[in-house]
């Protein structure tokens, strides 16, 4: 639309939560924050200022009791294809340029300027409002895989990416193919912890894995997918009102009728 | 050499333009912006190779079988254990944060003792011990003079403590707190059966749960969570139906096929309502009782239901037309909240299951007969009697201990009552808490002597209440040396035993463990390693339990009072474990604000109660009373009010203390008709704007 | 006391009631400065902004003083380049207003960046696709030939241009600012452009994104045009401002309302294309991602009565009043029309700023609402607080209106 | 009064020339000097003594089973071969009280320590020569000393991004952020 080539990648990471198995338990959400070093807040019931790289959101189906239907749904980021973020940086601060196709952000590189997350209509991107304090001596169980961020920067979800670069060195020594790692050698903590299985991840574009069929399901949709983001989280559900609150199917009352792409 | 100003500022200006020629301006920029990438007071990662190690997560009631992610041999984060047949690589959100609880600022960090009102001193470990020693040895023989309350259901350490007491004298001094596997094997009792009731959701293919929030905060909830996961493939069509019918649309409610809004008050009703339909529908049992049985259900029409949940009995005729298409149905019975439900509930529901041929079949209810015992002279677990008693005995003057040990348990914030309750303790001369962290009952005791977190001891848990088949798990500590002065309270307890002159047999509650692995033909080594230990499948004779049911009396309601639902939610901690901060996130900003709690209720009760959303309210019953905000919410049954459990921490740490309201002060028990059971599950409460 | 200093035949207020006005502005000045100060040293956690937020007063007034600014490039193009000799009696003014409105944004977005210390990032790693990179080379270029062009007017201060140096290097830089209004109207149009680009593109804001010509969208070219519909006639308000503050005049009105004819004709421009492409965006654009106009708005925050006070209330009927020569010949119209003008383009600021981000995409998320709290107020007013200060200093001792002494006479 | 002779004397461009050289000299000489503080080994650890001895690169820095890179050996790898002193060495006396016997780790210093926001594959660098980025270290007898930059607390010699972005570039292989962040 305005120029921008979408980049394609021989690999494409994504992921397929299956709304209908979500319970909301939060034990993604716990295992996301312990990987990824988010400290705890003081007041973590203020959710503007609260660091949750995976949100989990509670969608309700608006009738009055007891007809009242609730579901959950994570949002990690959704490494847009297309994605809103990575064009208005203006530091190259994040890109999305590796094989994979997940949406890096770089701290030390990151200025706070914010633009991305005016940009990103998913909410998926944070600011770090504070340093990382942790109580005194937790951060002893500091995780290795994710550096403390200072605070001033916009943080965010990539899908444990330093998984994949350890997924790949292991295939490197244990002589497998670290270009081609078969289906779940590489699970972002998320998916990994969760008790139901809610959470499918792997390569999109890999006939091997799972998630290459599921995202092809007829009960998988994209969050907002008439702004044509492209992203590479798909949602699955057999609840039509679910399906339909993902994208802006509402105003034009017309649900799931007009999927202009995809 | 003198300077005229000229001069000097040429000399300051070429000194500039001299800069601009050097890395000084340059380099200091760079560097000053690196810096910024590692300021000093932010932490530095560690260091070292990642090792992941098997353990048995006692964080939440059940334990998670995790493997423990350490790095340099610290540990930081569980995952799951996929070679564990129970937990099957699901990790619960509270066994998620172990790592970090660790380090929780809330743990006790040495041995201490009271010095005032709420005035503590770290004191030396041999004096700690010395000290339990010394109250104790008075009370050597004297019956009634030590109580202990156990907080842990599953470990061999209640059995090193009910030993020890019965060494003491005190044989009938061993408590433990209120949960469900009490009151359903007192069910199965009055079922004229025997054993610990068991639910096999892997092998059903409708599922069934009356009040039981089983995937979420009920029984293993990881397995069932599994169970669940597994009947619903991504992409593909179910091979089970979930019904959940209980007072609020809580976690297990947004995924299951069906939610049923059905007050606490009206558990019993629903049961027999649905009893009744499924005989009209054709359904017979062999049951002695069934006549009785089915003229009790008789009583229970359609009108009767409607009016008794508020639901329209075409809810109920579709649920029969699924049960009877059903080729395994089950049916779960329990409280909400996983306690004070009393037996009848409990009968009422598992008489379903016995209606329906259901006992002792694959994905049916199943019987857990008693495991075999470390120290024989250990009290057995269907008998140990509930600490919610034992304090109301205390408060009465009938039961008059001079010293009480505290395990693994909560009482001053987690029973109903919570006041009284705490009020109670406070007769009791001596208090001795074994905690792992400082919460309201190591707040108020004599003597608090630091446990260590699952990560730093040897612990097992046996038949985790819910489990279908015999079940046994064991876990070894992961880390050298715990981080904080901690000792094992089993350990402790058999070094005290033995300076009062009482041999349990061991030294040790590594030791116990590994009698308790013999006993059952288990190897200790495989299990500490992630293994499990299964038995059989099992049934027995039960009988519908009409004579028990038949005293059922039907909760009363008025006007101003609407029944309270408690909502335990896993993620926000336990009665032992307030919510762990990693977990603060998840808390919703509609349960939780700031310091105030979000009472939950459907538009027509806060029409009827005269409260819009964001009001601030006080919920009153008995001596107790809770203050919170209304938050207007669908999924909530008629008539009642839900507030969630776990918070109103009195102690702990800075992430929790004093945010919002323990809705244990306004749980009110009283006594079930028929079986003179502590209940609390259909507690009421007065709804007032503040 | 310091008479000395004045400029050449003009009466200035006594030194002492000036110092009280410099302690009175001082004041605000250094309130601010603790505000930034925390900023600095805590973050800008004590500011109102938050996750919904990221965008809130700070740019909002970035974008306004810019726009309202925009006066010194405009008025400098059509002096220097298409040699409306007439405007000599208001450059000056302009180049001030300039000045004080560029090195004041940028002052307040190294506060806003949440790592001051990278923010010469933008230099060295550049993104040459983001509209934000061409605003921050554009701004910062711009400021400094705002610099140049302020310079020769210090030293045309009395004392300092008896030094014969100083003098003729004044002279030399007045000869060639033609050079430097060229460049300063060039480098203005790009970054005024990328400021509505920096919007435009934002193609997972509906309430932003517009199509647009090449890499432009259309609100490039829309805050080009409502910047010079509004900057020159927001220097003639600050004229008439401190007209009324010291009792004398400064700019004869037939300047003044040149000024707002030639900010009304552009504004006319402007708001003829705001209203087409706003038609446009509603009826064209927003069904085509399945949202309605309705849906852009919620409650009175961000009710739909904020756009039609933008575009007709702050828009169509200033623009009428301003190319209606007998209503823009009433000074009394002409300094309406003018306020009217310079709210409808602060507003449509807000409102790009805002609105854009406030709206929930995600259809079960819910509106959320901002306000900036004291620190963001604070540091705001600190901008203010320093214009005047600049202000203040030049009137007092720099040539700044060369009418002055004729028309006092 | 002669100094201001002086000083008219030598015109304008003196104080300037003066001034601009000091700021050369203050720039290039004082200020590394100023900027790094030096550092030394906690044990004097001579590579060229194991060498000898005829110990393999490897043998110490290995790779793991995951395909992590232990780097520099942990105690417990080093008190395999001293947990008492061979030798007549002072070095290997020292380590052996002071770690070996106590337990604790060695707090080595890194020359290529990089900060926690990378993360480096040796694995899949593992082709390279060590000493394409690492001193060689296999014929020093005494560790160099390590220089720290006082204010971003780096070494002197940590390599930094340009550089790897340059041999990633040489080689064709990404330079994507991701391919060595964290």
């Amino acid at each position: 639309m305005h120029g921008h080539v979408e980049r394609e990648f021989k690999i494409t990471w994504g992921m397929v939560i299956d709304l209908d198995k979500c319970t909301g338990c939060g034990a993604c959400m716990t295992a996301c924050q312990v990987e990824n070093n988010i400290a705890p807040m003081l007041d973590a019931s203020n959710k503007l200022r609260t660091l949750s790289w995976l949100l989990v959101f509670e969608m309700s189906n608006k009738k009055a009791a007891p007809d009242a239907e609730i579901a959950y749904l994570p949002r990690p980021c959704m490494q847009c294809g297309n994605p809103a973020c990575v064009p208005v940086c203006p530091v190259v601060a994040t890109d999305k340029n590796e094989e994979g196709g997940i949406v890096s952000q770089i701290y030390p590189r990151c200025i706070g300027c914010r633009y991305c997350m005016a940009a990103c209509p998913y909410h998926a991107r944070y600011f770090n409002w504070e340093d990382p304090i942790f109580p005194k001596g937790m951060e002893k169980a500091l995780s290795p895989n994710t550096s403390t961020r200072p605070r001033g920067v916009v943080e965010k979800c990539n899908f444990c990416h330093t998984r994949f670069v350890q997924a790949k060195d292991k295939a490197r020594q244990t002589g497998g193919n670290p270009d081609a790692l078969p289906d779940g050698a590489y699970m972002p903590a998320c998916a990994e912890v969760c008790p139901t299985g809610a959470i499918s991840f792997g390569d999109l574009k890999n006939p091997e894995h799972k998630v290459h069929e599921l995202a092809k399901g007829k009960n998988a949709f994209r969050l907002l997918e008439k702004l044509e983001l492209h992203p590479q989280v798909y949602y699955v559900s057999k609840r039509e009102w679910v399906r339909k609150l993902g994208d802006n199917y509402a105003a034009t009352g017309k649900p799931g009728a007009e999927k202009k792409h995809s | 050499m003198g300077l005229d100003r000229r001069g000097f500022v040429k000399f300051v200006v070429g000194g500039v333009a001299g800069t601009l020629f050097t890395p000084v301006i340059w380099q200091g920029l760079d560097d000053a912006a690196t810096w910024s990438q590692n300021w000093g007071w932010i932490p530095r990662l560690n260091k070292g190779e990642v090792k992941a190690t098997s353990a048995l997560s006692k964080l939440c009631p059940t334990g998670c079988a995790v493997k423990v992610k350490t790095v340099g041999g610290l540990p930081f984060a569980a995952v799951g254990n996929t070679e564990n047949p129970m937990s099957k690589g699901g990790v619960c959100p509270v066994c998620a944060a172990g790592a970090q609880l660790m380090y929780s600022p809330a743990r006790v960090k040495s041995p201490m003792k009271k010095v005032g009102e709420g005035k503590y001193e770290p004191i030396k470990w041999e004096d700690a011990e010395a000290m339990l020693v010394e109250k104790l040895t008075p009370l050597k023989g004297q019956d009634g003079k030590i109580a202990a309350i156990s907080g842990d259901e599953t470990g061999s350490a209640n059995e090193v403590l009910s030993a020890m007491l019965a060494g003491l004298g005190s044989g009938g001094g061993f408590h433990v707190m209120p949960g469900e596997m009490f009151t359903a094997t007192k069910g199965v009792k009055l079922m004229g059966g025997n054993g610990q009731p068991g639910f096999d959701i892997e092998g059903a293919d409708l599922v069934l749960m009356i009040g039981a929030d089983a995937l979420d905060s009920w029984g293993p909830t990881v397995a069932n969570q599994k169970a669940f996961g597994a009947t619903r493939p991504t992409g593909a069509d179910a091979t089970a139906q979930f019904i959940y019918a209980g007072p609020v649309l809580n976690n297990t409610a947004s995924v299951c096929d069906k939610f049923l809004a059905v007050p606490p008050t009206a558990t019993t009703a629903f049961s027999l309502a649905l009893a009744n339909q499924l005989i009209s529908a054709g359904a017979v049992c062999p049951a002695s009782d069934f006549g009785d049985y089915k003229a009790l259900a008789a009583k229970f029409t359609p009108e009767e239901f409607e009016k008794a949940t508020g639901l329209k009995s075409e809810v109920l005729k579709d649920l029969v037309a699924k049960i009877k298409a059903a080729k395994a149905p089950l049916v779960i019975a329990g409280a909400s909240f996983g306690q004070g439900a009393g037996a009848l509930d409990f009968v009422a529901g598992a008489s379903l299951n016995v209606l329906l041929g259901r006992v002792g079949q694959k994905g049916g209810m199943t019987l857990l007969s008693a495991a075999p015992k470390a120290i024989a002279s250990a009290a057995d677990r269907e008998n140990a009697k509930d600490a919610a008693s034992f304090l109301a005995q205390v408060a009465t003057g009938k039961a008059t201990p001079a010293v009480l040990l505290v395990y693994e348990a909560n009482p001053a914030y987690a029973l109903p009552q919570a006041g009284d309750m705490a009020k109670a303790m406070g007769n009791i001369g001596f208090k001795v808490s074994f905690s792992t962290y400082m919460d309201e009952t190591a707040a108020m005791a004599d003597l608090i002597l630091p446990a260590p977190h699952p990560y730093e001891r040897f612990d097992d848990a046996m038949n985790p209440y819910g489990v279908a088949k015999p079940t046994y798990l064991a876990g070894k500590p992961v880390i050298a040396k715990p981080v904080m002065d901690v000792k094992d309270p089993v350990d402790v307890m058999l070094a005290a035993a033995g300076k009062l002159g009482l041999s349990l047999g061991f030294e040790t509650y590594a030791d116990v463990i590994k009698a308790k692995a013999k006993a059952l033909g288990a190897d200790f080594d495989a299990l500490a390693a992630g293994g499990i230990w299964n038995g059989e499948l099992k049934g027995g004779a039960l009988s519908l339990g009409a004579g028990a049911l038949a005293k059922a009396a039907p909760v009363k309601l008025d006007g101003k009072t609407v029944a309270l639902a408690p909502v335990s939610k896993l993620a926000y901690g336990t009665d032992n474990l307030a919510t762990p901060p990693a977990n603060l996130l998840v808390v919703r900003d509609s349960e939780l604000l700031g310091k105030d709690l979000l009472v939950q209720m459907n538009a027509a009760t806060a029409k009827t109660l005269g409260v819009t959303e964001g009001n601030k309210i006080k919920l009153t019953a008995g001596d107790g009373e809770v203050k919170a905000l209304v938050h207007v919410n669908e999924g909530v049954a008629a008539g009642t009010v839900a507030m969630l459990m776990g918070f109103g921490r009195s102690a702990w740490d800075q992430f929790t203390k004093g945010k919002g309201d323990n809705v244990y002060k306004i749980l009110t028990v009283s006594d079930e008709a028929g079986t003179g059971l502590k209940v609390w599950a259909g507690s009421t409460v007065t709804v007032a704007k503040i | 006391m310091d008479r000395a200093l004045f400029p050449d035949g003009v009466e200035r207020c006594s030194f002492g009631k000036f110092a009280l006005w410099m302690v009175f502005i001082l004041a605000f000045f250094l309130f601010g400065l603790y505000a930034m100060l925390l900023i600095f040293a805590k973050g800008i956690v004590v500011t109102g902004l938050d996750n919904y937020f990221g965008f809130g007063l700070w740019i909002t007034f970035d974008l306004a003083v810019i726009a309202l600014g925009a006066g010194a490039f405009f008025t400098g193009l059509l002096k220097y380049i298409l040699k409306i000799d007439q405007l000599k009696n208001i450059i000056n003014l302009t180049v001030i207003v300039g000045f004080i409105c560029y090195s004041g944004a940028m002052l307040v977005l190294t506060m806003d960046i949440g790592q001051p210390i990278r923010a010469w990032f933008g230099y060295w790693h550049p993104n040459v696709h983001s509209m934000l990179t061409e605003v921050i080379f554009c701004i910062t270029c711009y400021c400094l030939v705002l610099v140049i062009e302020f310079v020769p007017l210090v030293l045309e201060q009395k004392q300092l241009n008896k030094i014969p140096f100083l003098h003729h290097l004044a002279h030399n830089m007045h000869v060639n600012m033609a050079l430097f209004a060229g460049i300063g109207a060039f480098l203005s149009t790009f970054h005024q452009g990328s400021l509505g680009g920096m919007y435009g593109v934002l193609i997972g804001r509906p309430y932003a994104l517009r199509e647009g010509f090449f890499i432009w969208p259309w609100t490039f070219f829309l805050f080009v045009l409502s910047a010079v519909g509004c900057g020159p006639i927001f220097t003639v308000l600050v004229c008439t401002f401190m007209e009324k503050l010291t009792g004398r005049k400064l700019v004869d009105f037939k300047t003044k309302a040149l000024m707002g004819k030639i900010a009304g004709t552009m504004l006319t421009v402007y708001i003829f294309f705001k209203i087409l492409d706003t038609w446009a965006w509603a009826n064209n654009y927003l069904p085509s991602t399945g949202m309605t106009f309705d849906q852009m708005f919620y409650g009175i925050i961000y009710g739909k009565w904020l756009m039609f006070t933008e575009i007709i209330l702050c828009g169509v009927v200033p623009a009428i009043m301003l190319i209606t020569p007998s209503i823009r010949n009433n000074p009394t119209m002409l300094y309406t029309a003018g306020i009217l003008d310079c709210i409808g383009i602060s507003l449509n600021r807000y409102l790009f700023t805002v609105q854009t981000i406030a709206i929930p995409l995600l259809p079960f998320d819910s509106w959320h609402t901002y306000a900036p709290n004291w620190a963001e107020w604070a540091t705001s007013g600190m901008i203010v607080a320093y214009g005047f200060l600049v202000m203040s200093l030049s009137y007092r001792y720099l040539p700044v209106f060369p009418q002055e002494r004729g028309m006092n006479r | 009064m002669e100094e201001k002779k002086q000083c008219k004397g030598c015109g304008g461009a003196l104080p300037f020339v003066i001034g601009f050289v000091a700021a050369l000299i203050a720039g290039w000489v004082l200020f590394p000097d100023l900027m790094y503080s030096k550092k030394t080994q906690p044990v004097r650890f001579s590579h060229k003594i194991h060498q000898e001895q005829g110990l393999e690169c490897a043998g110490c820095h290995t790779f793991r089973d995951d395909g992590s890179f232990a780097g520099i050996p942990t105690n417990e790898k080093c008190a395999e071969c001293h947990s008492d002193v061979q030798g007549s060495d002072p070095a290997e006396k020292v380590y052996v009280e002071q770690y070996a016997k106590t337990g604790k780790e060695v707090p080595w210093l890194i020359y290529q320590y990089q900060p926690d926001n990378v993360i480096f594959s040796h694995k899949a660098h593992e082709t390279l020569e060590c000493t394409s980025c690492h001193p060689d270290m296999a014929k020093n007898d005494t560790p160099p000393v390590f220089y720290q930059n006082r204010l971003s607390g780096y070494s002197k010699q940590t390599m930094k991004m340009w550089k790897c972005e340059r041999c990633h570039a040489e080689n064709g292989v990404s330079n994507a952020c991701h391919a060595c962040h964290k």
